[in-house]
């Protein structure tokens, strides 16, 4: 039986994990503050459920981005009866976690796990409100052929889920819209050095390089290019999307090619206001935050038309969500995958990401 | 006024009590001896002098209550220790070794010409230098453990077992050193096996049993005493 | 040395082991038969989950005992054997390549393939010591961990850094053991059940240990810790001894690692980083290296510790201030390593340690 | 394009990197016998605090030159990574002295620990931009190309190896720190202050640490909360492939294994034909670690043994 | 009399230092045979070799007339039946002095990984064998039974020297080589001492024994050797030996 606030609300709570210590800890506490500021949005809306006013709550863990600890936390938001779960943020951390949301039959919904495998296990109770590496790789993987006109590929990994995920996906995508991948380089998701790689990468001369991996890595990447004398088109994914590569490259950025899933956020009903008040109350965004914000708004939105918080109802509400969120247009395929997400791709000139093009993946 | 004065010292080991409340005075200048069997607690007599273990009762060096002076500030004070088992720094060369007997010294132009007077003392020594002390056999650690003691320039040499491992000739000469190191006026506190040699030498001594004193008096007397000469000289 | 001697506990020590032998003994006994009950009756699943790591830690802190708390190997790569237990299962049974093994014969399997990859490495290191043992060990550590995470290609054989998902749970013919088992009233899930089968890894390991150490190999071990010169010229064969705490110590990790993959479900490399290692040599040394129980207690502490602090410290923080003032997860992981330290400066030879080590700490 | 040249000049850069870390552990070491894995939090330690003064100092508009001003954030960070140095071996290792040999290993770990919670909880959870004031023009020799910061960052690694070796080899203290190294009671009957001496290693090494945090942020321009880890661990690996307590060994050992992460990234795929590729840079550089270490068990310039039975 | 261990042209060398020249030596079976010399000349390093701690640069070696291979581990010459004791001594310092001597019975020992594990009867009557002979030995060299569970350290220095003895008996040699047993005891002591390896010798073990108390080992050895500077400059009986004025000039000085 949940309990009530003094006023009479039921409470609401809602669990989010991600790596909110370690390398990755900006990106999770950017996650947990998208879910935090869609709680409170929801919250001073004064938000009903089945016309019982509902007070949301948030549960927020640190799952390390161990495999392990993802499954502790996971068993611990089962144990402490939250009613849906936002996270987790990387896909290592979300696939083992992910089976034991399932068993215990608790709605997930991640906002930045990319991986294709995560909703190929055929959980009814798993969501993604990101595109996968499938739907980027591909997109990124056309563009780079056809806008960039890059016709000898160069690709370097960071060897992580993710990484590795979006450059596997990018190289098919490549190869069949015409490309030639001339050298895949590899590298760490602990690496600063690319010098011996971006070395040989130069000696290839090719037209386009593409990173999968994050701004920690990208960024310093782009450096060593310029101070290489490496002037190949840099491209990469939602991971160096991000106000920290920018700050990070510096001038080495101008001209980095990026993509995000979703529409700008400018060009969205409620993108702009979204930023400000996101802005003004956590800094800057850093990348998933959009997405949890969403992934909670939807969320609410489902228990809303369920009336109930039940999970097995509010899954079956989820699936057939047609939402406007701050990062595009939200539906659900049968798996649980974004349907026909937008993928706009970014240009980075003088410290702004500008928009090159949106572009609509099947 | 005594040089060094201990009253009822003792020593522990967890629940052992090794010394058990001895008192011994050495006076300036003089070579004292301290003789007993395995394990009557000289060894620990002499680390609780030289600061290397805790210890109870009073000690005073030089006027001073060596409670109160940390084992690194004795040497500077003049009191040394040759501590049984050499205590020499095996990765460090002779020569370094040898330096580190002068630490506390820095009066550069002496400590050069003590240095050569050691190797002069130990031709051995002085062909070795070079060498790293670990490598050197028992009996070339011996010598250098002395010969950086000296490097020191005691008032108080506390030497434990200086000629254990050396050879005959080598003793004798451990044994003139001694005693001309205490004809200048350094005072000597002398562990020793040998005891019969540690006797001739010495004006006074101490004999131990258990962590007690039990026999003391002048070095000659103890010599003929029939109880000592039964039980450390062998006869 | 200055530090505080370890009175307090090796004064006790006898007096558990008074209550472990007593009748006390049986009530103990029935207390951790009964724990996965009781806990996820008061507590929930999650602790009975973190129970199981307790366990499973436990195996790997008695296999790493082996070689640095018997043989004084200071091994900074022992997860490497968890990981070959953790692939060797994953492959064998799951949908990677649809080999489905029965685990029973794939864990044993799984702690042969480590013993034997444990035996390869420590050879060529056998006349390392300290500390270049140590960095060797680490080296090894991390190639096996970099083989795991890069061999999806040219040939796709552990699936790269994606990791292997839907790894076959224990079973006994047709039942699952994530079916969970009603025992008429009562339900046991799927970690209770694994509990059991851990529980039995474990005492089966003391039991193992405890003969090593009372044995002639027990004791050549301990020789050549002490001193390897001397060891050598009793007789004892160093090179031979050592190899084979190697290759013991990581077939504990073998069986724990083929656990750890049908227990989770799923492997990838990330699960298998050096601070792993670290995590597990810190349960040894911290709970008190060379001695069956103190390691126990290492290992048991080790992995409640950050989940306590988990549990406590927002609530406290928000009963303390109102509301969060620091990040509750740096102050978890700060408090934890804090803790960290102050075990070592209060019990330098660890919470629990052997008589000998105790002996040893009062000597200098 | 024969890249040959840029590769030796990358591994050269690296490798000074790594000498630059490693110099303070392989100090450390040889006087405590102690592997001083919080050394790479120092250095991030480092690497904040220079960031954070350069900050403050480009704040206030002073009419100095970019050099000018990092030299002066180094001279804040100096005294801060010093006296935190000097805390660290005073409350986590100084009571463990004569303790067993891994007591020390735990509460080191335990200071990493600590250390990179108590950096993210001052400085956050992003990547800290160095800021971007020195100058970026490459400089040119043959077909390689280097930056202004990496020549200093290879002439400072060898400048403070000899200043370092003629410190420890030549002067009275730095025979005293090997003394007591070897055995503190000893030394301490040899007048030796033995926590004096410990604790002036300790001084020196994070003084070391903070130039060589100042270096690494400034050459990759940033600094993160986490980032000593792997360079501590990189760096701890090169002190044991030069022979650990080996100061010149420390710069070597740095040298080759910058210069072998760099040929290995570089050539592995060619020398297996495109078999194996760069993910297998780690492994090539640990094998090459192995494998000299197997043939020389105390490292490449590791001491003479002065072991005997 | 029949040549336990035959030495044939020895050498050794450490850097600029030639430790060993050509050493020649022949132990006969059933002796106690003395090695003497000034410090340095190269008495432990012959010890060394014998026991295969340092591989000689030149030279072969036979024990029973058997070759020793230079190139042997010492645990292999330790099973042909050469033990050893320690100049400084080796004891294993945190282990008791019963388990010392029990170390020592390993290579006797047959219980291999799965009759541990399993415990079996065999490996449980080893083990109580083991334990058996290890009082024996304390007994036999003269220790308290009380010293039986004290740890090594905690024994007194002549205590410890004959805890080594005790040890090194425990292989079961035919050959024991002591590297100066007798150093840091008093004369009482190393009656006792002396005694003891009478009794050893008399039971069957030839004693090789590095001594520099000159009247110990007059009175003791059955025959001795004489290193200088590396190179054996007398051998022979005691009383001969006491005459040679090489070995007064080199050794003995004005004790003789
Ligand atoms: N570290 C220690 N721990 C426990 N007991 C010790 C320790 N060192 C010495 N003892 C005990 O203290 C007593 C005195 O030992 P000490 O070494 O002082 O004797 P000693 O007179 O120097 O003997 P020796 O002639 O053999 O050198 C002995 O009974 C010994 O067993
Ligand atoms: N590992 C080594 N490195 C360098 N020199 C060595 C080494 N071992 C021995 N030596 C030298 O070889 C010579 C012989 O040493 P050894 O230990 O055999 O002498 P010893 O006859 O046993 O002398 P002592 O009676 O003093 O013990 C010595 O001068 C010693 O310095
Ligand atoms: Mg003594
Ligand atoms: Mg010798």
């Amino acid at each position: 039986t949940p309990s009530t606030t003094p006023d009479g609300k039921r409470i609401i709570v809602i669990g989010h994990a991600a790596p909110l210590t370690g390398t990755q800890a900006h990106i999770g506490k950017d996650n947990e503050n998208g879910v935090r500021l869609a709680i409170a949005d929801l919250n001073a809306k004064g938000f009903k459920i089945g016309d019982a006013p509902v007070h949301f709550e948030l549960d927020s863990q640190d799952d390390q981005a161990d495999p392990r600890m993802a499954t502790t936390v996971a068993q611990k938001f089962v144990d402490d009866g939250v009613q849906a779960v936002i996270g987790h943020l990387n896909s290592g951390t979300t696939m083992p976690a992910s089976r034991v949301y399932n068993s215990a039959g608790i709605v997930e919904i991640s906002p930045s796990a990319t991986t294709p495998r995560y909703t190929q296990q055929g959980f009814k109770n798993a969501f993604r409100v990101m595109a996968n590496d499938i739907q980027q790789g591909r997109v990124l993987g056309e563009f780079a052929v056809d806008d960039l006109g890059a016709k000898q590929i160069a690709i370097i990994d960071d060897r992580t889920a993710y990484g590795q995920g979006l450059a596997d996906e990018f190289e098919k995508a490549a190869k069949a819209a015409g490309g030639k991948i001339i050298v895949r380089e590899y590298t760490s998701d602990k690496a600063s050095d690319f010098t011996a790689i971006l070395t040989k990468i130069k000696g290839e001369k090719p037209d386009l390089l593409f990173f999968g991996g994050m701004d920690g890595q990208g960024a310093p990447m782009a450096k060593q290019m310029q101070a290489l004398g490496l002037k190949t088109q840099l491209l990469g994914g939602d991971g160096i999307h991000t106000a920290e590569f920018m700050k990070l490259a510096a001038q080495a950025a101008d001209g980095v090619v990026a993509s995000l899933p979703g529409r700008p956020l400018e060009t969205l009903a409620n993108g702009p206001a979204f930023k400000q008040r996101f802005e003004t109350q956590y800094g800057k965004i850093q990348l998933y935050a959009p997405y949890s914000y969403d992934a909670m708004m939807i969320l609410a939105q489902a228990m809303q038309r369920a009336g109930s918080t039940e999970p097995a109802k509010v899954q079956q509400e989820l699936a057939k969500t047609d939402y406007n969120g701050v990062t595009s247009r939200i539906r659900f395929d049968a798996k649980g995958d974004l349907a026909q997400g937008a993928i706009t791709v970014y240009r980075a000139q003088d410290g702004q990401w500008q928009v090159l093009k949106t572009i609509e993946s099947q | 006024m005594s040089l060094l004065s201990v009253r009822d010292l003792t020593v522990h080991y967890g629940g052992i009590e090794a010394v058990r409340g001895i008192s011994l005075d050495v006076q300036a200048g003089e070579l004292v001896s301290l003789i007993g069997a395995n394990g009557a607690g000289k060894t620990s007599t002499m680390g609780a002098l030289g600061g290397l273990l805790k210890a109870g009762g009073s000690l005073t060096y030089d006027g001073v209550n060596l409670a109160r002076l940390p084992a690194h500030e004795r040497v500077g004070r003049g009191l040394a220790l040759v501590p049984e088992g050499r205590g020499i720094f095996a990765k460090l060369t002779v020569l370094e070794n040898l330096q580190m007997g002068a630490y506390c010294r820095n009066d550069r132009g002496q400590i050069a010409r003590d240095l050569a007077d050691q190797l002069a003392q130990f031709p051995r020594l002085a062909e070795r230098r070079g060498q790293l002390a670990g490598t050197l056999s028992g009996g070339e650690q011996q010598m250098l453990a002395i010969a950086r003691a000296l490097m020191s320039r005691p008032k108080l040499l506390l030497l434990d077992e200086p000629s254990m491992g050396l050879a005959p000739i080598l003793v004798e000469q451990i044994f003139t050193l001694i005693q001309r190191i205490a004809s200048e006026g350094v005072a000597v506190l002398l562990v020793e096996q040998n005891a019969r040699q540690a006797l001739e030498i010495a004006q006074r001594a101490y004999v131990m049993e258990s962590g007690l004193i039990t026999l003391s008096g002048e070095a000659k007397a103890l010599a003929a005493d029939p109880r000592v000469r039964a039980a450390y000289l062998g006869h | 040395m200055s530090g505080v001697k370890p009175r307090g506990l090796s004064r006790l020590s006898p007096a558990i082991m008074a209550l472990a032998t007593g009748r006390a003994r049986w009530l103990l006994l029935a207390l951790l038969v009964s724990a996965p009950f009781w806990t996820g009756a008061l507590l929930g699943s999650y602790w009975v989950r973190i129970l199981d790591y307790c366990l499973l830690y436990a195996i790997l802190a008695l296999g790493l005992n082996i070689v640095v708390g018997y043989a004084g190997l200071l091994d900074l790569g022992f997860i490497a054997f968890y990981a070959v237990g953790a692939y060797v299962f994953a492959l064998l049974a799951s949908p990677h390549w649809d080999l489905h093994w029965t685990p029973w014969l794939v864990l044993p399997l799984a702690a042969a393939v480590a013993a034997f990859v444990g035996a390869m490495l420590g050879a060529p290191t056998l006349r390392l010591r300290g500390d270049y043992l140590a960095i060797v060990t680490l080296g090894f550590g991390e190639i096996v961990r970099l083989f795991m995470n890069n061999l999806d290609r040219p040939i796709n054989i552990t699936n790269g850094p994606q990791g292997i998902s839907g790894i076959d749970p224990l079973s006994i013919g047709s039942w699952r053991f994530d079916q969970g088992l009603e025992l008429g009233v009562v339900n046991l899930v799927s970690a209770q059940l694994y509990f059991y089968v851990l529980l039995v890894l474990v005492v089966a390991a003391v039991v193992a240990c405890r003969r090593l150490e009372n044995s002639r190999i027990g004791r050549a071990w301990v020789a050549i810790r002490e001193d390897e010169v001397a060891a050598t010229a009793m007789g004892i064969n160093t090179r031979n001894m050592k190899l084979l705490a190697f290759a013991m110590g990581a077939s504990f990790g073998g069986i724990g690692g083929g656990l750890f993959a049908s227990f989770q479900g799923f492997v990838s490399p990330e699960s298998f980083t050096l601070m792993e290692s670290v995590m597990v040599l810190c349960m040894v040394v911290l709970g008190g290296m060379g001695h069956i129980p103190g390691v126990l207690l290492g290992a048991f502490l080790l992995t409640i510790t950050p989940e306590i602090l988990r549990e406590v410290i927002s609530p406290l923080q928000q009963a303390a201030f109102g509301h969060q003032v620091v990040d509750p997860e740096n102050l978890r992981m700060l408090l934890f390593g804090l803790s960290m330290i102050l075990v070592m400066l209060y019990r330098p030879g660890g919470l629990w340690p052997s008589a000998r080590r105790a002996k040893e700490l009062e000597h200098d | 394009m024969d890249v040959l040249p840029q590769q030796l000049l990358n591994g050269l850069i690296l490798g000074s990197i790594y000498a630059l870390i490693a110099l303070g552990y392989t100090l450390v070491y040889g006087i405590l016998g102690l592997i001083n894995f919080a050394h790479g939090e120092v250095v991030m330690i480092g690497a904040m605090v220079t960031i954070s003064a350069l900050s403050w100092l480009l704040g206030m508009h002073l009419p100095l030159s970019p050099v000018m001003l990092v030299a002066f954030s180094l001279l804040m960070a100096i005294p801060v990574c010093a006296l935190l140095g000097m805390g660290i071996e005073r409350f986590a290792y100084r009571p463990l002295r004569g303790a067993p040999r891994l007591a020390p290993l735990i509460t080191a770990i335990g200071v990493s620990i600590v250390l990179q919670n108590v950096a993210m909880m001052i400085w956050g959870r992003q990547y800290i931009p160095f800021p971007a004031i020195l100058p970026s023009e490459p400089i040119h020799i043959g077909s390689a190309t280097f930056l202004p910061v990496q020549g200093v960052i290879i002439v400072l690694s060898a400048v403070l190896m000899g200043a370092l070796l003629l410190l420890v080899h030549r002067t009275k203290l730095g025979r005293a720190m090997r003394a007591a190294a070897q055995s503190p009671s000893v030394a301490r009957l040899m007048g030796v202050s033995v926590d004096r001496v410990v604790a002036s290693a300790f001084v020196i090494g994070s003084v070391l640490a903070a130039v060589a945090g100042v270096m690494v942020s400034a050459n990759y321009g940033q600094a993160h909360a986490y980032m000593g880890f792997m360079l501590g661990l990189k760096a701890f690996s090169a002190a044991v492939l030069g022979g650990i307590g080996n100061l010149a060994g420390a710069v070597v050992g740095g040298l080759l294994l910058g210069i072998i992460e760099s040929l290995g990234a570089g050539y592995i795929g060619d020398l297996t034909g495109g078999f194996l590729g760069s993910q297998y840079q780690d492994v090539f550089a640990f094998l090459v670690l192995i494998i000299v270490l197997v043939f020389r068990p105390s490292g490449l310039l590791g001491e003479r043994s002065a072991d005997r039975p | 009399m029949t040549e336990l261990l035959q030495l044939r042209g020895i050498s050794k060398r450490f850097g600029g230092v030639q430790a060993l020249k050509g050493m020649d030596l022949c132990i006969p079976e059933g002796t106690i045979y003395g090695v003497i010399g000034p410090n340095g000349a190269g008495k432990t390093t012959l010890f060394n070799i014998i026991t295969g701690m340092y591989h000689a640069d030149t030279g072969s070696r036979l024990l029973a007339g058997e070759p020793l291979p230079l190139t042997l581990k010492p645990y292999a010459i330790v099973e042909r039946g050469i033990a050893r004791t320690f100049q400084n001594i080796r004891l294993f310092h945190f282990m008791s002095a019963l388990e010392n001597i029990m170390v020592g019975c390993h290579r006797h020992a047959r219980a291999g990984l799965f009759a541990t594990l399993l415990n079996t009867r065999a490996a449980r009557a080893e083990e109580a064998s083991i334990r058996a002979r290890a009082y024996e030995l304390l007994d036999y060299v003269g220790l308290p039974r009380s010293a039986a569970l004290r740890l090594a350290n905690e024994l007194s220095y002549g205590d410890q020297r004959r805890l080594e003895i005790a040890r090194a008996l425990a292989t079961r040699p035919r050959l024991l080589a002591l590297d100066e047993p007798a150093a840091g005891m008093n004369p009482t002591e190393t009656e006792a001492l002396r005694s003891l390896l009478t009794r050893i010798r008399n039971d069957g073990i030839t004693v090789v024994l590095i001594e520099h108390d000159v009247k110990l080992m007059m009175s003791l050895c059955d025959r001795l050797a004489v290193l200088d500077f590396g190179e054996l400059i007398a051998e022979g009986e005691p009383a001969a030996i006491r005459q040679d004025p090489r070995v007064i000039q080199a050794y003995l000085g004005g004790e003789a």
